[in-house]
């Protein structure tokens, strides 16, 4: 393999090349990749133009970072989307087992290798909530402290109420008084107006389309869904609203016609847990082969969260409080297991999904450990068997494509 | 109207030939280095024994683990297929549990037969078939004995280890702290049926409950297994032919 | 079965060049493995003789086994001769005859010492069931080691059962799975217990042995090679225990960590022995001055 | 005396635990030692921690819980499940890590008790976390006031506080006992002695514990210690993993673990505010890797262990699938390296499987310290 120095110029040129391979031959589909390329070549850009760079994770609203005329990169986001570059991926797995034991989860650990190989520039600062989980919590904290980089850390216990938005908000305001020590800029009102604007507007479409899925057939492929994992870093731009947007119009335009995504809907999957990140394609081939559409996952993005007076610097904070828990792997994974439940239960009730399946990524200790409980609701209330089995999201070499495919064949065949 | 069923196992093949759900001829062959060769053997020896060949059959299929590898035939899954003899054999049955040699299964099916819901351990060999075997042999005694030899077990000694590796090692020290073979045989067994009760928890225990599978021809085994489900275990006359036999039923449309 | 492949052989040596009866200390290291048991006999710090045999069932056994093979051949030489044994292995506390235990972890980085000279940094011990990284000093003492998890995976035991499906000797399993024109991906089952049945299961696939053999050796290749990446691998670097003389494998490994190893002066399966001997030597010397002063 | 302490620990419900509930006295659970005891006590109830003990057939929990958890967890909800947790009247669950939320949640949903509550455990020590612990223990004695008819006065709390104030200050004396060069007592018994102040009342185990002291004062030094030895990493709520340590000839002579040294390590500051000053307390006692902020205090509560106590070797545990001392390796080994101390890092679990594999890491390591063959 070639020598990599610089994983986020990497990114940066796979994705410029990939649309330049799609703009020459699939010129409808461009739309799907702008946003992302949009996102590595910016974070690439600010290296050079001298303009901060600060990693997060995922339960920091990037909102906050954006209005602060800083470049955020998610790491959540990096791992995410190195996954599909198996060679890549397997390189910096293989990197972290040194630091870390294996069961650490792999969203982490590709974060782990890539920082401790030296192959990305260092941040002038770092900050990172304390959702989703032990993984996360662990291993942010840790990368900062190993690699001395200036951090901070938020505390965000999962109480869903007025209380819990406070707590959490009290501290983002102090994060921000951290980061403009750090990075000397500043938070102005109306460029956090302006970006709150924005947000508000993906968070809005968010939950239209999330409205649009509830159609039979299913207007939107399931790719989007895991193609949506992209606004844990991009909350806030333009380049998300206009991503959403081109997703809101042609599922508008698709239920108007009263067509579905698929010649034939067959089945409608609710998928209970990450998607497989290494290959999002897996979910095509089961609309291919079985007609089976994915209305909606248990961690999709669908609930609006918007905030109302953007000017209003502590609804504000309070509001990207409310986002941070809202972020959905936190959402159902830092909370008593009913929140997982309900969400599952949605996609029954209002999304009439009639196959469940739970391809449990294994990083996700604290999701295997109620698996069952989920099974059991799902299977007295609605009378639908869960397919269980056991993956690594971000690894194919724990198994790999045609294992999935197999698992979920089999099912179908037996159950279906 | 003729019908077979064939099952294509890990380590053997076995195939049941049905007239109107009748059984007219039944064949178990090792699975070998070439399912296809395999395969045909045992067709040979159906002819040899009964007089049926391929050709008489109206229609044949085939499931089991290695069922891919004869491409001719369609297709069952494993967990339909036992399901079907099962429920077939006995019409109580809510809860079939099978023991294979690389790997396990635990079915759920309805009054009517249906599955409606089954679970698999096929990435650990302490779940299965294979993980008596390579325990016999770190014993010292052939397979078929292990099951009578630990009904003489008098005291209870347990296995911790799940990893069959750590198993390895937990027996040797046994036989070095020289405890009574009955007794190291029963705990292996018990550590399989262990292994296979928390499987079947996942799909939950209704009973009637039916063992079939080669692995339940080890009476040792299916005693420790009803200990630990604390209910009783229908193993039927002949437990290997069941997926077999179900395959072949679903060939004629019963 | 008719043949077994998996049987590699058992040997013993006498130094022709050293007499016992001039020694004035003889000591011994046995090494109980869960695979094979060496005994080694050293007369003032030299080696004079080692046998290498297979472990039987029971522990005592295999270590009496070991010691008087190595003991023929000796010319009247007897266990009474011997001053000092130190038993390692995962036997080692049945030693009968054995006046203390040592861990294989201390014995191998001591016998990779005196095999490959003091020069050595960073030992790989691939035996029957595990593997274990160990850096050492100049004088042979462990500095730091990491033994793999669990798991009989990638370790000498799955190579036999392999060899055995496979028909093909455990002294040429190295070599023909080098004779592969491009590697093939590594098995993914870590069982040993499931070895065989994966051996089983790429010959179904149709696989010839050469890659069967190749993809198995890769596979072990790449799990050390994390194991001794997490330790970190200072030159110079040398390989004990069976595994080391399956050329597939250490040529996998060598390429994959992108270093060399030494070449052994002796066979590298008796390292452990070799050390508990060299370490039996100086707990002699030790009571021996100790006697002295008083 | 100390044989009594070890037969306490050693099974549960003990006879003590008996007794108080014959008097009609509530026994309610806990998980994790973040956990402000003092309070139950201060309501007049018995404090109980919860642990997986010497549980090692986990058939039940694997099925609901799945082979993904940590086995401890595992072991808990096991003997949740098979009754013999019968004797809790309430179960407080916390967001210590998420394996013991997800305990918590399995435990309600399969065998409720009368009394449940969460309560949330802030992720890091801060002015903020301290007044929203405040605030979370605060709304814990009310509902406990609501559910068993009780008042918890400040007066009540500050009693609670100095009794086990005084729990610390003997266990300090015990650990005391072990920077000798020829500790009286192993790291096993330690503890044992340390799991019985868990499941027991408070006062009696009190008056146990001085007597024991006497008697280990006086009792035989241990020697031919091959090497001195630190346990640290996931909580462990057995004294087999230490006897194991110590069976190849080392001796544990401090730890930083849950269930040891960090349970009690500093005492509660007894003026003002009682639940402020728990709250302050607890939050800062000495770090679990939980604490996000706190990585670094963690690693100096490490070495001045190492170094008040003679420390020749650290042996740093993780249980399987514990993300948090698993984690922790990547900043906390690097750090052990630059200290220069010699430490060995293994995986472990509850039911300790690899018993064989262990000891001889132990052993080899001990042997590696010595150096001398
Ligand atoms: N007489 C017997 N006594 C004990 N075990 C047996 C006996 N016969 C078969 N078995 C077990 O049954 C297994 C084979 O079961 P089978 O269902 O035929 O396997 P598969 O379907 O995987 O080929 C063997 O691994 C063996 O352990
Ligand atoms: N001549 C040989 N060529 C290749 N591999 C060998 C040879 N001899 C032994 N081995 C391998 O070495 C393994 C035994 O290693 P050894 O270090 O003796 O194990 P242990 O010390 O654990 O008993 C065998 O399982 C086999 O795979
Ligand atoms: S919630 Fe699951 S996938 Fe997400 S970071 Fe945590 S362990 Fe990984
Ligand atoms: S290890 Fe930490 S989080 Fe876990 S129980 Fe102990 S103190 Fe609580
Ligand atoms: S060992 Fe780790 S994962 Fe398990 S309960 Fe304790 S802190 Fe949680």
């Amino acid at each position: 393999m070639k020598e990599i120095k610089d994983i986020v110029e990497y990114m940066a040129t796979s994705l410029t090349s990939i649309m330049d391979h799609i703009t020459k031959k699939y010129p409808e589909r461009r739309w799907l990749y702008e946003a992302q390329q949009h996102y590595w070549v910016s974070i690439h850009q600010a290296r050079q133009m001298g303009i901060p760079v600060v990693w997060h994770n995922q339960s920091i609203p990037p909102e906050l970072l954006y209005a602060m005329g800083v470049v955020p990169l998610c790491l959540d986001v990096l791992s995410t989307s190195m996954a599909a570059f198996h060679v890549l991926s397997s390189r910096y797995l293989d990197i972290s087992h040194k630091y870390v034991p294996e069961y650490v989860c792999a969203v982490n650990k590709i974060v782990i290798g890539v920082v401790m190989s030296g192959d990305i520039p260092l941040p002038d600062a770092m900050i990172y909530a304390s959702g989703p989980c032990d993984s996360a919590r662990i291993s942010y904290p840790m990368i900062a402290e190993t690699l001395n980089i200036p951090h901070f850390s938020v505390d965000a216990p999962f109480q869903d109420n007025q209380r819990g938005y406070q707590y959490i908000a009290g501290q983002l305001k102090e994060a921000v008084a951290f980061l403009e020590e750090m990075t000397g800029k500043r938070l102005d009102t109306s460029a956090m107006a302006r970006v709150i604007e924005q947000s508000n507007l993906s968070y809005d479409l968010f939950s239209q389309i999330a409205e649009l899925r509830k159609t039979t057939p299913c207007p939107l492929p399931g790719k989007l869904l895991a193609m949506n994992s992209v606004a844990l870093g991009m909350s806030g731009t333009p380049q998300l609203v206009k991503f959403l947007k081109k997703q809101y119009e042609d599922g508008l335009e698709k239920v108007r016609r009263k067509e579905g995504c698929l010649p034939v809907e067959r089945k409608r999957v609710a998928w209970m847990q990450n998607p497989v990140f290494f290959n999002i394609g897996i979910v095509d081939w089961m609309e291919k082969e079985f007609g089976a559409v994915l209305p909606m996952d248990a961690f999709g993005w669908r609930r609006a969260a918007l905030i109302e007076d953007v000017l209003d610097k502590d609804a504000v904070f309070e509001g990207l409080a409310k986002r941070s828990l809202m972020v959905p792997m936190t959402h159902m994974g830092s909370s008593p297991v009913e929140y997982w439940m309900e969400s599952a239960t949605e996609l029954f009730r209002d999304y009439q999904c009639d196959t469940a399946i739970f391809a449990g990524h294994v990083g996700c200790t604290h999701f295997w450990a109620v698996g069952k409980l989920l099974k059991d609701m799902i299977y007295d209330r609605f009378g639908v068997t869960t397919l269980v089995f056991d993956i690594d999201a971000l690894d194919p070499r724990y198994v790999g494509t045609d294992v999935i495919q197999n698992r979920i064949r089999d099912f179908m065949e037996t159950i279906g | 109207m003729l019908t077979a069923g064939v099952d294509i196992g890990a380590k053997t093949i076995k195939i049941v030939i049905v007239d109107d759900g009748e059984i007219k001829a039944k064949n178990i062959t090792m699975s070998g280095y070439n399912l296809m060769e395999s395969n045909a053997q045992a067709w040979a020896d159906l002819e040899t024994h009964y007089g049926y060949n391929t050709g008489d059959m109206d229609k044949i299929l085939v499931t089991g683990a290695g069922r891919k590898a004869i491409k001719a035939a369609d297709e069952v899954t494993e967990a339909v297929a036992a399901a079907r003899g099962s429920f077939a054999l006995c019409e109580s049955v809510r809860t079939v549990i099978e023991v294979g040699s690389e790997e396990g299964r635990a079915i759920k099916i309805d009054e009517g037969g249906k599955v409606i819901d089954f679970a698999i351990n096929e990435k650990c060999a302490s779940g299965t078939g294979a993980f008596i075997e390579a325990m016999a042999s770190v014993l010292g005694v052939p397979l078929e004995e292990l099951g009578p030899m630990s009904l003489k077990s008098t005291s209870c000694v347990a296995i911790k280890a799940q990893c069959a590796v750590f198993a390895e090692s937990e027996l040797v020290t046994m036989i070095h702290s020289k405890i009574p073979k009955p007794d190291m045989a029963r705990a292996i067994h018990d550590a399989l049926a262990g292994r296979v009760v928390s499987m079947v928890r996942w799909v939950g225990i209704e009973q009637s409950v039916m063992l079939i599978g080669g692995v339940s021809r080890n009476i040792g085994f299916v005693k420790s297994l009803g200990q630990k489900l604390e209910c009783e275990v229908i193993v039927p006359q002949d437990p290997e032919y069941v997926s077999a036999y179900g395959t072949a039923l679903i060939a004629a449309g019963r | 079965m008719a043949e077994e492949f998996w049987r590699w052989t058992e040997s013993r040596w006498t130094n022709p060049d050293l007499s016992w009866k001039d020694g004035k200390i003889l000591t011994a290291g046995v090494d109980v493995g869960s695979v094979s048991s060496q005994a080694v006999i050293t007369v003032d710090g030299q080696v004079y003789a080692y046998a290498n045999t297979r472990t039987e069932p029971d522990s005592a056994s295999s270590a009496i086994k070991a010691i008087n093979r190595a003991l023929e051949d000796t010319g009247g030489l007897t266990l009474a001769n011997i001053q000092y044994t130190v038993g390692t292995g995962y036997g080692r506390v049945n030693v009968p005859f054995a006046q203390r235990a040592i861990t294989e972890i201390s014995c191998h980085a001591r016998g990779a010492n005196f095999i490959y000279g003091p020069t050595i940094r960073t030992v790989l011990d691939m035996g029957g069931q595990d593997c274990k990284a160990i850096r050492c000093d100049e004088k042979g003492k462990v500095t730091s080691f990491l033994m793999n998890d669990k798991c009989a995976a990638g370790t000498g035991r799955s190579m036999e059962i392999f060899a055995d499906v496979l028909g093909v000797s455990i002294n040429e399993v190295g070599e023909l799975s080098l004779q592969v024109e491009e590697e093939p991906p590594p098995v993914s089952s870590t069982c040993v217990v499931f070895a065989k049945s994966e051996a089983i299961g790429l010959l179904r696939k149709g696989w010839p042995r050469e890659k069967v053999l190749a993809s198995y050796s890769s596979a072990m290749a790449h799990r050390v090679v994390s194991l001794l990446e997490r330790i970190g691998v200072e030159k110079e670097f040398g390989i004990t225990g069976g595994i080391a003389k399956n050329k597939g494998v250490v040529t996998r490994l060598e390429k994959e960590l992108g270093v060399t190893a030494l070449i052994p002066n002796y066979d590298p399966q008796i390292a452990g022995a070799l050390g508990a001997a060299m370490i039996a030597q100086a707990l002699a010397e030790k009571a021996n001055s100790r006697q002295d002063s008083r | 005396m100390i044989k009594e302490l070890f037969r306490k620990s050693d099974v549960f419900p003990n006879d003590s635990v008996t007794v108080w509930k014959d008097q009609g006295k509530k026994v309610i659970g806990f998980m994790c030692s973040y956990f402000p005891e003092e309070v139950i006590h201060a309501a007049g109830m018995l404090p109980f921690r919860i642990r997986g003990g010497s549980c090692t057939r986990t058939n039940c929990s694997d099925a609901v819980m799945s082979n993904y958890s940590c086995s401890f967890a595992r072991s808990c909800l096991e003997l949740a499940m098979n009754g013999t947790y019968g004797f809790l009247d309430g179960l407080i669950g916390q967001d210590s890590c998420s394996q013991m939320e997800r305990l918590y949640d399995n435990w309600r949903f399969r065998t409720r008790l009368p009394f449940m509550h969460l309560l949330h455990l802030p992720y890091k020590n801060s002015d903020a976390g301290i007044e929203w612990y405040r605030h979370e223990i605060s709304v814990l004695i009310e509902s406990l006031e609501k559910a068993f008819q009780v008042t918890v006065t400040n007066e009540n709390l500050a009693r609670a506080i100095e009794v086990y104030n005084e729990t610390r200050m003997l266990l300090r004396s015990l650990y005391e006992l072990r920077r000798n060069e020829n500790p009286p007592l192993t790291g096993a018994q330690s503890q044992s002695i340390i799991l019985a102040a868990t499941s027991m009342p408070r006062e009696e185990y009190n008056e146990l514990l001085r007597a024991a002291l006497r008697e280990i004062r006086s009792g035989e030094p241990i020697r031919d210690i091959r090497a001195r030895l630190m346990v640290v990493g996931s909580s462990i709520d057995d004294p087999t993993f230490i006897k194991i340590i110590e069976d190849q000839g080392g001796l544990v002579v401090t730890d930083a673990l849950c269930f040891g040294g960090r349970y009690f390590w500093e005492p509660v500051d007894n003026q003002g505010d009682p639940l402020l000053a728990l709250a302050g307390a607890y939050l800062s006692r000495p770090k679990c890797p939980r604490m996000m902020n706190e990585h670094i205090p963690l690693f100096e509560f490490i070495t001045d262990m190492v170094q008040n106590y003679k420390v020749d070797g650290i042996i740093f545990q993780k249980m399987k699938f514990c993300n948090f001392w698993g984690g922790e390796s990547l900043f906390l080994e690097k750090k052990l390296k630059e200290f220069r101390i010699p430490f060995l890092s293994i995986e472990r679990e509850q039911d300790l499987t690899n018993a064989a594999q262990i000891a001889t890491r132990v052993e080899a390591f001990i042997e590696m310290i010595e150096g001398a063959i």
